[in-house]
């Protein structure tokens, strides 16, 4: 029998705090789909990039139809044949389409001259072959999301790639424009092509492949081959495992608090093209969870409660003092903050140490009579959330780019209850936190919830949101789709995700 | 719907493009307009000739600074590099030349001969200065503002010694002065070479993949990676292509004035920053085009020459571009914002 | 897990990493070694009045470039400190008739007005720094001349604002003593007030700062003002070791400055840097130049290891910058 | 790590490539006569037989009796006027190795015989006293200009009284205070004929624009051209350009590199030079002892008014062995740098005779640092260490009526009003102007005002109403 496309042995891959890959074995057979699935952090997106070239294994071997090959950088992986679309499409928005499209692949006539007229055609044929009209000489940062999407896919089809790793790529697309997708995969295939199909769809991946990795914890934890008896129910069983380590002790299990006090209200909250008509209650000692997938809105729901940026209209509430946040700081002052999702553009000044972030937005309370910084209130105040969010430094003046993703994220977090905000918004409180880790942060939110803070956590990790929430609320496409309450029975990651992860609802924004 | 809103921001984004990218050339033909209005001899052929030469000093250094910008770079050496480059290029051409016995400068500073060696040398070193600024940059990982600026420092000291503080007369030396002062069919051949050099750059930049290179360097340098694009290797071919650039407008500077002298240049560098800016590149990189630069270089001469010829003290001048500095940039920044 | 492993191994070598990479450790390394060096090869280098001397001019360099280390904290960058220095100067001057004192306020003034200008712009405009203070170096500039009309302003019965420039007290010049206690004062308030730490947190991360709730435009035009005002203190010293204001005196001074803030381990990049550090840099710039100097290698081969120094040091700065591993 | 390492290796050996063809260019062989042009005779003819005569007795003299020879002069029938014209045609002596090597090596013979000389126009005697009070028009300052009766020009209309004479002026430095007062003369001069029209520009020190301005000014079709070039090389094309287009143009303090040039006014940089060395001599002379180290701080290299005063300096401080000259410092016209250098030579050299500054800003520097450092009166015996200024700025001249300068030799910007009469003459085409218009040279000042080897000085007194600048209070 022949050779398989791709082969991959036991890759290992480290970073700096997290094991992204632990040992994953991986065959393409020329002509197949392959679907990655997994809860994020399980690898997926690394072990694409180490195909790709963007970065080496730590150990492993790479065999591409049986001669090992090491790929050292991108354009070695493109002579391979391997295309790639990243998660988050990587492109020159300065530049218009084409010169996009053919980025390091540029065709000339005579060696030197640009052949500008074949490119546009070219390029014009790949987007149509995509089923996409685009005007190829309009400035990247001009599309649409979904365009610079189809721009990215584009980007990688044109080398007619024997290999063809597509990383999340429906996300922002609609059905008709998925389907339509779907068709040209099928056709790839069919002439011989290898896909790697990356996604949280689960019915799309069902649909699509021809078999199903599962990830977990950056291994590959089983394969399922697609048929009408698969259902997604067995497919989030081996994605969840059975990872006891990562849930509570029932005791500390969250419980649904008695006292009813209206902290913040919103109605009909909406932004053009984010969300729209979002309309809930927050409670007093309550934490509400948002499920949903990325670009679902809820990330930019979280932002305009903290007033990062501004709703367009709808009315928001807190404690029935009715406003409109402008800038953060009149959040802050309102008693909102949010931990964004990504810590390090958003929540922390790496090059400085552990007590300044903490203390950052507390200055004010931290002066003594002079009106100078208390220095020992502030090491006390420190130390004292050190402790308590048992941060795992050496000292409070070490520097937090020198700490592991989880002790930034307990870091961020201390900001806010050291500013003892009577809101806090979590977004993914644990992305690319170890699992030891992940526990702690949901006890310390759990603790902080019983101490009469009002939580809103967003997570794509269903598992966090139940150990953490009283109810969840399912977002898609920017509206709220259902509201599932800790003592119903579908308040358990399956049906949740089911819901989720269920074709019926799509982005519309 | 959502397609809808999407085209009729296009058409929107399209109509400010058009005003954003033709504000300059407007500007222009104002200045013209006052220059015509303000002064009579505006229009005089020798008046024209003295603007051209200096757009073309300006504008050669403003391109090679524009190329920098647009990898999201600066040069501050420019200036320095339009007076090392002729001096060090003749001190190394008189002992080259020694060797063979002829003896190319005669009466402490009257250079005679070698003017073929002379040029090739400046070109050289100044593109070698250029290099140097880059392979510092990305492979110590310095700022290139501060490389640039220990630059200017090394350069304009070394100058001075090379030169021993003399300035030398090129009016001894055969066809010295053809690039400053000739002219072909009444045009001047220091800015049919200026011209060349534009047209030249603008082509490769639109027609190969250098352009490509270079946008997508300055403009996503993470995006540029991906695609397997060297671009430290890119940033230090803009930074000779700079010193390259200054080196060509040396020469004509030098032939214009058929001398070198230690203070050449000095403060151009400044003035070149000021251009581009104008023209529309931004220090954010990967952004404006280089026909900006040439409008901007054209509007700058224009208007210093209107200045002194309607004889304005040099202390409002300077006012007056400081202000046009500050005006251009914010109007792109706005500009800028408006299309996102 | 891994966390234990990364703080056991920081606890190691914590000390000795904290001081290698300390820039204002290497750079104090350096400058004993200039000094050691220099003291064998130029024997009048250790002598006092050559330290004083030395002393007086780094004071002078280094007022201006504390200011541009504040600025550069917050990740901007000031072109325009010559020309404040000059404008500020001239303001003043133009007031030495009704005594030094009211001058000497005014010029401070100045400095702090014609900094908030340069803030507000940056701030409000939102155009990159260095267009703006590229722009307002060329303006201020030329108001200094058009208040001057490009004249001297003596200051020979002016005796405050000589003292200043040469004045002692118990045996230290003026100017040092001015220098250091700015020095000092400025490193103090950066660390022990709310602005302060704002500043550096500002320039370590602009968006995390704004969703902290941090105004960063009032910390700019803050960072900006002391810039303009420190520019304005520099002035005087200056002036009046040469009995007199021009309004071209602060010409070349704002490339100095930057460049000795850098010596001194600030970062372009923001958030990084002290004020102690930028002292040492004037100090080291100028004790290298004085050997030079003294050492008669020659006016203009002095600018050139100027440069060099320049780009190594940086360079040094970098290398112990990168991330192990 | 390493690739950092090697970088730096590979800068440092540019760099020494660079600094070691740069040693190469700057140790130059002595640079011979710039031009035949200016290289008429020999160095050392007056075309006055009486003192060529001296030089031949002079030429292999040395210490004392050089010195007492120069103590002669009166007695050999020479004037005040003869003497100092002795004094700047001294040919070099090798008497002292080490300044005769400084004078080669810098070449400032090309430079000494370059410079123009001759009798004045109409042989004009100078008497004190005269001129014209003024305020500058741009400066605002109360100035006198010393020379208004030289190539004078009435009031009022001049040539064609029914034709506007465009005249266009280019210098540098509207921030200068010499230079401002330069133009100020020029202006005032223009300003008395109402049909002479005046267009003043400054090229701020780059002579690119000073070349623009230059063409801008053909383009005008000006009549006339007036110019202060701050270095040669550059300024020659321009220049001739303009007299290609049928412009005359008139140069006044330093020379421009056209030879064609209609007309050059020229100061005196060579009596300069010469009087602060006699000054030198003479007062060593006074203390009793011929032996003294000089410091020189000087303008930046190159620059004509650097190299002709240093040179005629050196050539009469060549005749004596026991003279050391330290070292020289260069600035770039900018006292702050002056000053440093200064301090730094006060620490360097223990023992300093004597400051020898070539312009204004210098000697001013090295007085203040020598205050500051307490080192005024450092010399054995607590003598007081003398400064030789040029340039007679109010400043200065102030600081020779306090005693603080030994001597002032005069340098005023208030000559650009005689190159204005000549331009005017020239295009009025009223009267014939020779192509070198020499000024006067005008006697050093000193405190007391003393006879200096057979010669009358100046007080501050005397001279204060001519000098130029704001003024002190």
């Amino acid at each position: 029998m022949q050779e398989p496309l791709l082969f991959l042995k036991n890759i290992h891959k480290q970073f700096p705090g997290v094991k992204a890959l632990r040992g994953v074995d991986l065959t393409l057979e020329k002509g197949k789909i392959v679907s990655l699935v997994g809860t994020n952090g399980a690898g997926k997106s690394t072990l694409s990039n180490i195909i790709a070239g963007i970065y080496p294994p730590d150990s492993g071997e790479i065999f591409i139809e049986g001669k090992s090959v090491t790929i050292s950088d991108p354009k070695v992986a493109e002579q391979l044949g391997v295309g790639i679309v990243h998660q988050e499409p990587t492109l020159a928005l300065n530049m218009t389409v084409v010169e996009n499209i053919f980025l390091n692949k540029e065709l000339t006539r005579n060696r030197i001259l640009l052949d500008l007229k074949k490119m546009k055609q070219e390029s014009e044929k790949v987007l149509e072959f995509l089923g996409f009209q685009i005007n190829v000489d309009k400035k990247v940062e001009e599309l649409t999301l979904v365009e610079k999407e189809v721009v990215a896919i584009a980007q990688a089809m044109l080398v007619k790639p024997r290999i063809l790793i597509l990383d999340e790529v429906t996300a922002p697309l609609n059905k008709g424009e998925v389907d339509h997708l779907f068709k040209i995969i099928k056709d790839l295939r069919n002439n011989g092509m290898g896909i790697i199909f990356i996604g949280h769809k689960l019915q799309e991946i069902i649909e699509i492949s021809d078999s199903i990795m599962v990830f977990r914890d950056g291994k590959n934890v089983g394969e399922l081959i697609p048929s009408e008896k698969l259902s997604e129910k067995e497919v989030i069983a081996l994605m969840l495992g059975v990872t006891l380590n990562e849930d509570l002790e029932a005791g500390e299990k969250a419980s649904e608090s008695e006292q009813r006090e209206e902290v913040l209200n919103l109605i009909n909250l909406s932004k053009q093209g984010l969300y729209e008509n979002i309309n809930f209650t927050l409670y007093k000692g309550e934490a509400v969870g948002f499920a949903g997938l990325k670009g679902s809105g809820i990330t930019e729901l979280f932002q305009s409660l903290q007033g990062i940026i501004t709703f367009d209209d709808g009315e928001m509430y807190v404690k029935t003092r009715r406003v409109k946040f402008k800038n953060p700081k009149d959040g802050i002052d309102a008693g909102i903050g949010m931990v964004t999702n990504d810590r390090q553009k958003e929540g922390l000044a790496l090059t400085l140490d552990v007590k300044e972030n903490i203390s950052v937005s507390s200055l004010k309370y931290l002066l003594n009579k002079l009106k100078l910084i208390d220095t020992k209130l502030l090491k006390d105040k420190a130390e004292k959330y050190v402790q308590a969010l048992s941060i795992k430094t050496p000292s409070i003046n070490q520097f937090v780019q020198n700490l592991s993703g989880g002790n930034q994220q307990k870091i961020v977090i201390a900001k806010w209850l050291l500013k003892n905000l009577d809101i806090i918004l979590v977004d993914e409180p644990t992305r690319g936190v170890d699992v030891k880790a992940k526990n702690e942060i949901y006890k310390l939110l759990l603790n902080e919830k019983n101490n009469g803070k009002s939580l809103l956590v967003a997570s794509p990790e269903i598992r966090e949101l139940l150990n953490i929430c009283d109810r969840i609320l399912i977002v898609i496409g920017g509206r709220i789709v259902a509201e599932v309450h800790r003592n119903t029975k579908e308040f358990n990651e399956e049906d949740i995700l089911s819901i989720i992860h269920s074709s019926h609802h799509y982005n519309t924004a | 719907m959502a397609s809808d809103t999407a085209s009729f921001n296009g058409k929107s984004i399209i109509s400010i493009k058009f005003i954003k990218d033709n504000m300059l050339v407007f500007i222009l033909f104002l200045e013209l307009i006052m220059g015509v209005i303000l002064s009579p001899v505006f229009l005089g052929k020798s008046n024209i000739y003295s603007i051209l030469i200096n757009l073309t000093i300006f504008g050669l250094l403003a391109i090679g600074q524009s190329l920098v910008m647009l990898v999201k770079e600066i040069d501050l050496s420019v200036g320095a590099i339009m007076a090392f480059g002729p001096i060090a290029a003749i001190a190394l051409s008189k002992k080259i030349l020694a060797v063979s016995g002829t003896e190319i400068i005669v009466g402490g500073n009257y250079v005679v001969d070698g003017l073929a060696l002379i040029v090739v040398l400046v070109l050289f070193i100044s593109a070698l200065i250029g290099v140097l600024n880059g392979v510092i940059r990305v492979k110590a990982q310095v700022p290139s503002l501060i490389v640039t600026l220990g630059m200017l420092y090394v350069l304009s000291g070394l100058s001075y010694i090379l030169s021993g503080g003399y300035s030398l007369y090129l009016t001894n030396l055969e066809g010295a002065k053809w690039l400053g002062n000739t002219k072909l069919a009444s045009i001047p051949v220091n800015f049919i070479l200026f011209l060349t050099v534009g047209v030249l750059v603008i082509l490769v930049l639109k027609y190969t993949k250098v352009g490509h290179r270079i946008y997508s360097t300055g403009g996503n340098e993470k995006a540029a990676i991906y695609s397997g694009i060297n671009t430290k290797f890119w940033k230090v071919i803009a930074f000779g292509l700079s010193g390259l650039c200054a080196g060509i407008s040396a020469l004509v500077y030098s032939s214009r004035l058929e001398s070198v002298e230690t203070i050449q240049g000095s403060g151009y560098e400044l003035i070149s920053i000021a251009i581009a800016v104008i023209g529309g590149i931004t220090l954010e990189g990967g952004r404006g085009k280089i026909f900006g630069t040439i409008i901007a270089s054209a509007i700058l001469c224009i208007m210093l020459n209107i200045l002194s010829l309607v004889g304005l003290i040099a202390w409002y001048k300077t006012i007056i571009v400081g202000l046009i500095i500050i005006g251009a940039a914010s109007q792109h920044a706005f500009s800028r914002r408006t299309t996102e | 897990m891994e966390d234990m492993v990364i703080a056991n191994e920081m606890n190691k070598n914590n000390l000795r990493q904290a001081l290698l990479k300390n820039h204002t450790f290497i750079l104090f390394i350096i400058m004993a070694c200039v000094m050691i060096i220099g003291s064998i090869f130029v024997p009048s280098l250790m002598q006092k009045d050559n330290l004083l001397n030395v002393l007086r001019l780094a004071s002078i360099v280094g007022l201006a470039a504390i200011g541009s280390t504040v600025v550069l904290l917050v990740g901007e960058i000031d072109l325009s400190i010559g020309s404040i220095m000059s404008l500020s100067l001239v303001t003043g001057g133009l007031m030495v008739g009704y005594g030094s004192v009211p001058a000497l306020t005014v010029t401070c003034l100045t400095g702090i007005i014609l900094g908030i200008v340069n803030g507000v712009f940056v701030t409000k405009l939102k155009i990159n720094s260095l267009m703006v203070t590229l722009g307002t170096m060329s303006v201020f500039g030329g108001l200094a001349n058009v208040a001057t009309r490009g004249q001297s302003i003596f200051l020979y019965d002016s005796p405050l604002y000589l003292w200043l420039g040469r004045g002692y007290i118990g045996g230290i010049p003026v100017p040092v003593i001015i220098f250091l206690s700015v020095g000092i004062i400025l490193s103090l308030l950066l660390r022990f007030t709310k602005t302060g730490k704002e500043i550096y947190f500002t320039g370590a991360n602009k968006r995390a700062a704004w969703i902290s709730g941090i105004n960063i435009n009032k910390i700019k035009i803050t960072a900006y003002a002391v810039s303009g005002l420190t520019a304005a203190l520099a002035g005087p010293l200056l002036s009046s070791q040469t009995n007199r204001i021009t309004p071209i005196q602060g010409v070349g001074f704002e490339l100095s400055a930057i460049a000795v803030a850098v010596l001194g381990g600030t970062s372009l990049s923001g958030g990084k840097g002290t004020v102690i550090g930028t002292i040492l840099g004037a100090l080291t710039f100028q004790l290298l130049l004085n050997i030079l100097t003294l050492s008669g290698v020659g006016t203009y081969m002095e600018q050139v290891l100027k440069g060099f120094l320049l780009i190594v040091i940086v360079v040094v700065y970098q290398v112990v910058d990168k991330p192990r591993g | 790590m390493r690739k950092i390492t090697k970088l730096l290796c590979f800068l440092l050996i540019v760099m020494m490539v660079f600094t070691v063809v740069g040693c190469g260019g700057g140790e130059k062989e002595p640079a011979k006569t710039g031009d035949s042009q200016n290289n008429s005779g020999q160095p050392s003819s007056t075309g006055n037989e009486k003192i060529d005569a001296l030089y031949a007795e002079v030429a292999n003299l040395q210490g004392e009796d050089a010195l007492k020879f120069f103590e002669g002069l009166k007695d050999k029938g020479l004037n005040d006027a003869e003497i100092l014209q002795f004094f700047i045609d001294l040919p070099l002596s090798q008497a002292n190795a080490q300044i005769a090597k400084i004078y080669k090596d810098e070449g400032f013979e090309m430079y000494g015989k370059s410079y123009p000389k001759g009798e004045t126009y109409n042989d004009f005697q100078w008497s004190k006293g005269s001129g014209t009070k003024i305020t500058g028009p741009y400066s605002k300052n109360d100035l006198k200009l010393p020379f208004t009766d030289y190539v004078a020009l009435d009031e009022g209309t001049v040539g064609d009284a029914s034709k506007k004479y465009k005249i266009g002026v280019v210098f540098h430095g509207f921030s200068h205070p010499w230079l401002i007062n330069w133009a100020d003369a020029a202006k005032w001069e223009a300003d008395r004929h109402s049909n002479v029209e005046l267009n003043v520009q400054d090229a701020e020190f780059d002579n690119n624009k000073w070349a623009s301005i230059m063409d801008s000014f053909i383009s005008q079709k000006v009549d006339g051209i007036l110019v202060w070039p701050m270095v040669e090389a550059p300024t020659g094309p321009p220049v001739d350009r303009a007299l290609e287009a049928g412009i005359p143009v008139v140069s006044v303090d330093r020379t421009s590199g056209s030879k064609e040039i209609t007309s050059r006014i020229t100061g005196n940089f060579p009596a300069n030079g010469a009087q602060a060395g006699m000054y030198a001599i003479w007062k060593l002379a006074q203390e009793g002892d011929l032996n003294a180290k000089a410091v020189m701080l000087r303008k930046p290299l190159g620059s004509t008014a650097d190299a002709v005063r240093t040179g005629h300096f050196l050539k009469v401080l060549s005749y004596f062995p026991g003279i050391e000259i330290l070292k020289s410092y260069h600035d770039t016209d900018n006292r702050e740098e002056a000053f440093t250098n200064a301090q730094s030579a006060l620490q360097a050299y223990p023992e300093i005779d004597i400051f020898f500054g070539t312009g204004d800003h210098e000697a001013l520097a090295a007085l203040e640092a020598a205050k500051m450092a307490n080192r005024l009166n450092s010399r054995k015996d607590g003598k007081k260490i003398m400064f030789l200024s040029i340039d007679d700025s109010k400043e200065a001249v102030t600081q020779v009526k306090d005693g603080l300068f030994e001597v002032n030799t005069p340098y005023t910007p208030l000559i650009s009003d005689i190159g204005m009469r000549v331009l005017l003459n020239i295009v009025t085409k009223s009267a014939e102007m020779p192509q070198d218009v020499i000024t006067p040279n005008i006697p050093m000042v000193t405190q007391k005002g003393d006879v200096i080897f057979g010669m009358q000085t100046q007080t501050p007194d005397q001279w204060y109403e001519y000098t130029f600048g704001p003024a002190l209070k």
